[in-house]
């Protein structure tokens, strides 16, 4: 099986993550031969440039998409490539530098107003940096994306089931190799008192060990994350924030657990005059957006975010 | 160019708000024609989703109408409402939506011509706001 | 005129991209290293909960998240005033030796390795595959070991990749009892594999001619200033201590706590890269140059023993004193002595994980310390690659309002483009630069181990910006400081 | 949605001038005829005519719709009209659906605008057509039983209206006898007919009646199962005596060597460890109380055993626990009085002299421990004085409770009366905050009472009650004319508050029924469903549901037995099938929905499941759901969606 993963706007965490496998990966690595892979090979834009068209069995890409080069990069692979897939939290959802999108010109932030990215001195206008697109976007806002191996890292688990299907020629379009379910199924807290009473952020409180995170005020996104990570962030004291994205008919994950948080809220002992104690408890959800959008705002928090910048300009 | 009409998508419970705006009706109270009406069971049902996807369709505002508290037929849904749009409010102000764009309202089914007030105010808020889709609220 | 451009540089975690410029007579007119990646985290940082932080900015790199999830910690334990209870401090410093171990593992074998141990493979051959093949017993084994090392992260770490256990004042849970035992197998375990790298070293990688010119020759040596993190008895400790600076002499610049040395440093960018340069205010900018009068310094392994008078651990120590009988010098210039010093230290490492495993009180149940109100802080920490930098202001509501971060990567980002430049140089002298020789540019720049992940988070902090902005003729159009 | 292509129809009213005089309905039809998923549109003059309904099951017919859409009145004037006639041309009825163009269009707008949105609203239901799918009401059978809980006056009167209909009844009552405390009331206001004498032919017919099951002595331990079909444990305790064999003769209670409190006298009296609660007790027959008897097992005394002729009494019976089945039930546990514990500042519990309405009752009553003579609890006398306190432990927020308790103004001035009939020369005092006496003949009553010139009505509140020498002195303030008030009295009766019978929330949670915050139960809608509590199938009466009187409890009772007897004659319980839904390939099981749903209808395991009968449809589940795994039947997330953008695409205007 020819391979290709490449990484745009990434940390590197997903290249790492194929180590995960452990000795599965000689395994994998004996069973497919790298066309192209920065992170472990050398193999140049130029030897990728020369390939045929659809001369790729698989490409993975991780990583945001967030300058004009990792566009164009990926719409080669595209092009190169029969089955390409996101793989990880940024390819499939933007990830957390799609956070950025809150933010408005990034570069000049960085290097200071006027600032320019531009050619050595002397040199060709080609050699200046790429210049960053003006919104950091999921893999699939720029080319067709076949599947998705989710998870920020994705877990071995689900890596493993990846090559399974690849290996077995059976990777159906549109799969997610992960959960249909939410975390939750395989979470072994246990759930007594659904409601919320207040909500607590995890460096107030320790927890207990065996109760559901949310019965104990922790904004916790397992309900609306996929499982497929064997619940690792709650097995390790730590809430769910999401990185295996929203469940199938979840719809736009922060909205939807947006949605269950408020309804929980003293759920049961509701009334007139609870209202002003409800608002209390729903002012201390602090950050909404980087809590609830932490891996998704690229993908679901941009349509409205887009509406906001039009007003911005309208109102300008 | 002439001038701007907001368009308004309003999620009516059937037993109190759309009972209301029926009575609006019956006693002839003109209102102006912006909000589409969609009636569902119970406030409760509406959710946060498609209060958000109707302003992402070209809605310039949402209206939600329940029961007014201690009156809903389903005694509570209203309540749950009330906290997921007021939590949703709040995420739309971060995102720099105004907040005014989604309105719940407590409308009781003999409160027609608080209906038709509703809807006129609202439609006056949002002309003073202007549109959300930068073009005269049309797309 | 002619221009050389190696695009994507491979095997590094983050993107790199090197120019070369040639004049009509084909002599290395200019040699640059561009980072053409941006994230902007300290952008989107702010208005965070600040105990996401050591989750948030572990994505700046998925090679060394430990580094910025503990530095992030630290920064705001700081911020926060807390004490960290001595189980959850056990507990940060068991993780982080360890990946230090395993991070230093990684890029010996798999990502620096395959140019030391395969020299003169063809390119379709110098890889982690093109080791495991020459080298099976060696290349199983060190895949065994790392996989009980990430073994050790996970369990403490929850995680192995982008760990989510630190909290500030502590850590998210206690550790149990048949976890330590998992993790002091693992630890042993970990201290043989050095023991076996460092052979392998004498044996197959030292004698080679190839690398004892590479080691020696005048290409790869680059005077500059050092810096990096030591113990009272100043040898490296990574998770904590005072930052150490020594000038290209030898001679000791400061020993000031992170708070104080991050007043020592500023930062200088230039368009055509996104990437900016630090230097040590003492000498201030002097060019893009190195040199006892220059600003520059670098950072990591080769830095941290430059600082350090003695390792804290018997093999390491050994194996130090070897290092330094072989140069004879000290500090250390020679570029590609870095891959040695990382042995040292990941030697070092295992040796420390493995004491820190029997500690009584790794598994006690107290893993919070109580918190003041939020305010100001700055945790330092050595990165695989180098010293780090965290430092937040948080509002009263324990939201990040200003986030400023320095990275291993970004440190020796001068020092890199030298290098480059120096074998660049020599590439150039011996005629037409092929595949081959071009690789050579890039041994020089992954002599670093640099993670341009963790350079291009970049988002200006307090630290002084200067950009210079160029018309084609290269006239300065303007100044802008940041 | 659905992969068959869609076949709907629109049907545009004019209803005579009230559409087609605003809205085009000729554009409109028009309109809808290019809305996707339309193969048939038309208008007519009036749609809910025959004529109009035969046009409309022509059609359906004729172009096989699919689904219907008729553009017309609110859905609440003609839903069911055109369901129906869809039905009878062979469309399921829940693929009809109703935009409402007259109320919220042509009623209240004019000019093109008015045709626009017509055409809008239309184009939304049209969508949502699209996305219904046929339904069928759910069906499920009844047990033809009902249980009553509670023997008081609610309990037999429910008992004896569910029985009359045809209907069996198991009557369940924790105490040895029924009658509740109506059988120990002396005489009722405001007629002053005596109680016993009503009550008793009421308990008789219930001991009589061959539909009527008494389980005396005995009380609910389980309830599971829902509407129609519950399933309920109840424990039978033993009262060691056969009601089949005893013949009242009462020798076993005259040899009973044991004496204890007798609580059908408010402890004004004694009983034997054997005993009867009161002559005309129903069951009638002595029951053998075990705490306070000798000892059983091993037999330490059975002197009873031997003195009893009819061999009625066995040591040897069992605690029985029986297993019933039941359609619905009525929940009749009445009320109690405020304990005395509470009322220190009245010198409740430590003066032996003060004492509540219903111990006054007793000492009223003919067949009570002093035969109907007033006599006071310390030492016998007859009080010349006495004073009558209301609301002690009502309306008082800051340290009783804050309601009040409805009945002490009635029954404080029937107790101030029959004390003056008992006692010619005694003096009256009542102390009151104001008198509430709405009711038939009520307060007339009151005023009988306020005109005789030996009972003094004393606005205020008593502050005060202590004992001094024989004395009971009041302490109080007159309101009105604002001067202190000392009365040296020899009884003080307190009207206390009523409370919920104890155990009753205990009760409500085995039966997933809301209490209160002063623990009365909870009606399932206060103005609408008053009778029903929010659990299907479970219906209240008398003051277990808040403070009532007699005719109160009697009406309650009657009414609920009503609506018991309406939902066991259906031969079926259907049920609309427009109610949520899971879909268990995605639940998770995390339980977020079931604190949303006031029904009780989700349960949780590895999955959620929604009880389709007892689903009510508001759908606040499926919008909590943060999953997508509960859904709701043909209100579906992605049918609004549809009717959303539909209703703003600009072509959709078509105008």
């Amino acid at each position: 099986m020819k391979l290709a993963v490449y990484w745009t706007g990434s940390c590197g965490g997903c290249d790492v993550s194929f180590l995960e496998l452990g000795m599965g990966l000689l395994e994998v690595l004996s069973r497919v031969e790298i066309v192209f892979w920065p992170a472990l090979v050398d193999a140049k834009r130029r030897d990728l440039e020369r390939l045929p068209a659809r001369s790729v069995d698989v490409t993975l890409v991780n990583g945001v998409i967030r300058t004009a080069e990792n566009k164009e990069m990926v719409e080669i692979l595209r092009e190169k490539s029969k089955f390409l897939g996101a793989y990880g939290a940024c390819a499939h959802l933007g990830g957390i530098p799609a956070l950025a999108n809150q933010v408005n010109g990034v570069t000049e932030i960085v290097f200071g107003p006027g600032f320019r990215p531009g050619a050595p001195l002397g040199e060709a206008a080609e050699d200046a940096p790429p210049e960053l697109l003006p919104e950091a976007l999921s893999l699939d806002e720029v080319v067709p994306v076949d599947f998705v191996v989710p998870g920020c890292p994705p877990p071995a688990g689900l890596i493993a089931r990846f090559f399974e299907a690849a290996f077995a020629e059976a990777i159906s379009p549109g799969r997610i190799f992960a959960g249909e379910k939410a975390l939750c199924e395989e979470c072994p807290r246990t759930r007594e008192d659904r409601r919320l009473t207040r909500i607590v952020r995890p460096h107030e409180v320790q927890p207990d060990p065996e109760k559901c995170l949310l019965d104990q005020g922790i904004i916790c996104l397992g309900p609306v994350t996929r499982a497929g990570c064997g619940a690792a962030c709650p097995k390790g004291g730590m809430p769910c924030t999401g990185c295996l994205g929203p469940t199938p008919k979840a719809g736009d994950p922060a909205l939807a657990m947006l949605s269950a948080l408020a309804s929980l809220v003293r759920a049961g002992e509701e009334g007139e005059s609870a209202f002003p104690e409800e608002n209390k408890i729903l002012d201390s959800l602090v950050d909404p957006i980087g809590t609830l959008y932490k891996y998704s705002f690229a993908k679901y928090g941009r349509p409205l975010l887009k509406l906001a910048r039009k007003r911005q300009e309208v109102r300008a | 160019m002439p001038e701007f009409e907001p368009r308004i998508v309003a999620f009516l419970c059937r037993w109190c708000a759309a009972a209301g705006a029926d009575l609006a009706g019956t006693s002839r109270l003109q209102y102006p024609p912006n909000a589409i009406p969609i009636r569902v069971n119970c406030s409760g049902r509406v959710e946060p989703q498609w209060v958000v996807e109707a302003l992402k369709a070209g809605a310039d505002g949402v209206l939600i109408g329940g029961c007014h508290p201690g009156d809903c037929h389903y005694v509570v849904g209203n309540y749950k409402t009330r906290r997921r749009i007021y939590l949703l409010r709040r995420m739309l102000a971060e995102m720099g939506i105004e907040p005014e764009r989604v309105r719940l309202e407590w409308i009781s089914a003999t409160e027609g011509a608080r209906f038709a007030q509703v809807v006129s105010d609202f439609v006056a808020e949002l002309k003073r706001l202007g549109p959300l889709h930068g073009n005269g609220g049309r797309g | 005129m002619k221009k050389i451009v190696i695009d994507p540089i491979t095997r590094l975690e983050g993107h790199g991209k090197i120019l070369i410029y040639l004049d009509e007579e084909g002599k290395l007119r200019d040699a640059i290293l561009q980072v053409p990646e941006l994230r902007g985290f300290e952008a989107f940082c702010r208005g965070r909960r600040a105990e996401e932080m050591p989750q948030i900015t572990e994505r700046i790199c998925g090679v060394c998240p430990e580094a910025h999830h503990l530095a992030s910690a630290k920064a705001l334990d700081a911020a926060f005033q807390a004490e960290v209870p001595k189980p959850a401090r056990l507990q940060r410093e068991l993780f982080y030796n360890t990946y230090i171990f395993s991070d230093h593992l990684l890029h010996l074998v798999f990502l620096g390795g395959p140019d030391l141990l395969l020299p003169d493979a063809e390119k379709a051959e110098r890889n982690i595959l093109g080791v495991i093949k020459r080298f099976p017993d060696l290349g199983r084994k060190v895949v065994e070991v790392r996989a009980q090392a990430q073994k050790i992260l996970e369990l403490i770490g929850g995680k192995a990749i982008h760990p989510v256990f630190a909290l500030p004042g502590g850590v998210a849970k206690p550790l149990s009892a048949e976890d330590r035992g998992i993790i002091l197998a693992a630890s042993e375990r970990m201290v043989e594999l050095g023991k076996t790298m460092i052979a392998v070293f004498h044996e197959e990688i030292l004698p080679q001619p190839e690398f004892q010119s590479l080691l020696l020759s005048e290409e790869t040596w680059l005077p500059t200033h050092y810096m990096g993190l030591v113990d009272e008895n100043l040898a490296p400790n990574f998770y904590d201590g005072l930052v150490r600076v020594v000038t290209a002499e030898g001679a000791e610049l400061f020993r000031l706590s992170g708070p104080e040395a991050l007043g020592k440093i500023a930062e200088r960018s230039e368009p055509w890269t996104y990437v900016k340069f630090p230097y040590l205010t003492d000498f201030g900018w002097q060019g893009l140059r190195a040199g006892p009068d220059s600003g520059i310094y670098r950072v990591g392994p080769l830095a941290r023993l430059n600082v350090a008078e003695r390792m804290a651990t018997p093999l390491a120590q050994e194996e130090y004193e070897r290092f330094l009988d072989f140069f004879g010098e000290k500090p250390v210039h020679a570029t590609f002595a870095y891959h040695w010093a990382r042995l040292i230290e990941m030697v070092q490492a295992a040796e420390t994980a493995a004491k820190l495993a029997k500690e009584p009180e790794l598994t006690g149940s107290t893993v919070r310390g109580k918190l003041g109100a939020p305010g100001e802080g700055v945790g330092v920490i050595e990165a695989a690659r180098g010293t780090l930098f965290h430092h937040y202001k948080l509002d009263p509501q324990g939201l990040v309002e200003y986030a400023n971060l320095i990275v291993a990567t970004t440190h020796n980002a001068p020092g890199i483009g030298l290098s480059v430049k120096q074998m660049a140089a020599a590439v150039v002298e011996r005629g037409m630069p092929d595949e081959h020789l071009l690789n050579r540019v890039e041994m020089a720049f992954r002599a670093y181990d640099p993670c341009l992940a963790c350079a291009t988070h970049f988002l200006p902090g307090r630290l002084p910006v200067a950009v210079e902005i160029y018309d084609a003729e290269g006239k300065l159009l303007r100044r802008v400081e940041g | 949605m659905p992969e068959i292509k869609p076949r709907i129809g629109v049907f545009v009213c004019h209803c005579g001038k009230n559409i087609a005089g605003t809205v085009d309905v000729a554009k409109l039809a028009e309109a809808a005829s290019r809305f996707p998923g339309v193969v048939y549109a038309t208008h007519y003059e009036y749609m809910c005519s025959d004529p109009g309904q035969a046009l409309l099951k022509r059609a359906i017919k004729e172009h096989r719709l699919s689904g219907v859409v008729v553009a017309a009145c609110s859905p609440t004037m003609h839903e069911e009209t055109f369901r129906k006639a869809a039905e009878e041309a062979g469309l399921n009825p829940y693929l009809v659906e109703i935009a409402n163009i007259r109320e919220q269009v042509s009623w209240v707008h004019s000019g093109p605008k008015a045709t626009e949105k017509a055409v809008r609203v239309t184009r939304a239901v049209v969508e949502k057509v699209w996305g219904d799918r046929p339904l069928e009401p759910t069906e499920i059978g009844v047990v033809r039983r009902a249980l009553v809980v509670g023997g008081g006056i609610a309990g037999i009167q429910a008992a004896l209206d569910i029985a009359n209909a045809g209907f069996e009844v198991l009557l369940v009552e924790r105490s040895p006898s029924i009658g509740g405390h109506m059988a120990q009331l002396s005489e009722t206001f405001p007629t002053l007919d005596c109680s016993q004498c009503i009550l008793t032919p009421k308990m008789v017919e219930v001991s009589r009646h061959p539909k009527i099951r008494i389980l005396a002595y005995s009380e609910l331990e389980e309830v599971s199962g829902f509407v129609g079909n519950y399933r309920v444990r109840i424990r039978k305790k033993p009262t060691y005596v056969d009601p089949a064999k005893c013949n009242l003769c009462g020798e076993c209670a005259k040899v009973c060597p044991v004496r204890v409190p007798n609580e059908f006298d408010r402890g004004l009296s004694l009983r034997s460890a054997i005993y009867i609660p009161f002559p005309q007790a129903i069951p009638s027959t002595y029951t053998l109380d075990a705490e306070n008897c000798l000892g059983i097992v091993p037999l330490r005394c059975g002197k009873c055993a031997e003195v009893c002729e009819a061999k009625a009494i066995d040591f040897d019976m069992q605690e029985e626990i029986l297993e019933e089945e039941v359609g619905a039930i009525v929940l009749a546990t009445g009320y109690e009085l405020y304990p005395k514990e509470a009322m220190a500042e009245y010198g409740y519990g430590t003066v032996p002299d003060v004492i509540d309405g219903l111990e006054f009752e007793r000492l009223l009553s003919a067949s009570g421990p002093t035969r109907g003579e007033i006599r006071r609890p310390s030492d016998g006398k007859i009080p010349k004085e006495v004073v009558f306190v209301q609301c002690s432990g009502s309306r008082d927020p800051e340290h009783h409770k804050p309601y009040c308790s409805k009945i002490c103004c009635m029954y404080t001035a029937k107790h101030a009366l029959l004390y003056r009939h008992a006692v010619p020369a005694g003096q009256a005092y009542v102390f009151y905050i104001d008198i509430r006496a709405g009711g038939k003949d009520y307060e007339e009553f009151v005023n009988r009472a306020m005109e005789e010139e030996r009972i003094l009505y004393i606005r205020g509140k008593v502050a005060k009650v202590f004992r001094e020498g024989e004395k009971v002195v009041v302490w109080g303030v007159d309101t009105l004319t604002g001067k202190r008030v000392e009365v040296r009295a020899d009884l003080v009766v307190l009207a206390q508050a009523v409370v919920p019978s104890p155990g009753t929330e205990e009760l409500a949670r085995k039966l997933r029924v809301a209490c209160g915050g002063e623990g009365f139960l909870k009606e399932a809608h206060p103005k609408l469903r008053p009778l029903e509590a929010l659990t299907a199938g479970i219906f209240l009466a008398g003051a277990a549901q808040g403070p009532k009187d007699i005719p109160e409890s009697v009406a309650q009772a009657s009414g609920a037995a009503a609506k018991v007897v309406a939902l066991l004659s259906r031969p079926k319980l259907e049920h609309p099938p427009e109610v949520a839904e899971v879909d268990e390939e995605l639940c998770s099981g995390c339980g977020i929905c079931a604190p949303q749903c006031p029904y009780g209808a989700i349960t949780v395991d590895e999955v959620a499941h929604v009880n389709e009968i007892l689903c009510e449809g508001c759908g606040t589940c499926v919008a909590a759901c943060p999953s997508g795994a509960m859904s709701f039947r043909n209100v579906g997330d992605e049918q609004v969606l549809r009717m959303v953008r539909a209703a703003l695409e600009v072509e959709g205007a078509g105008v």
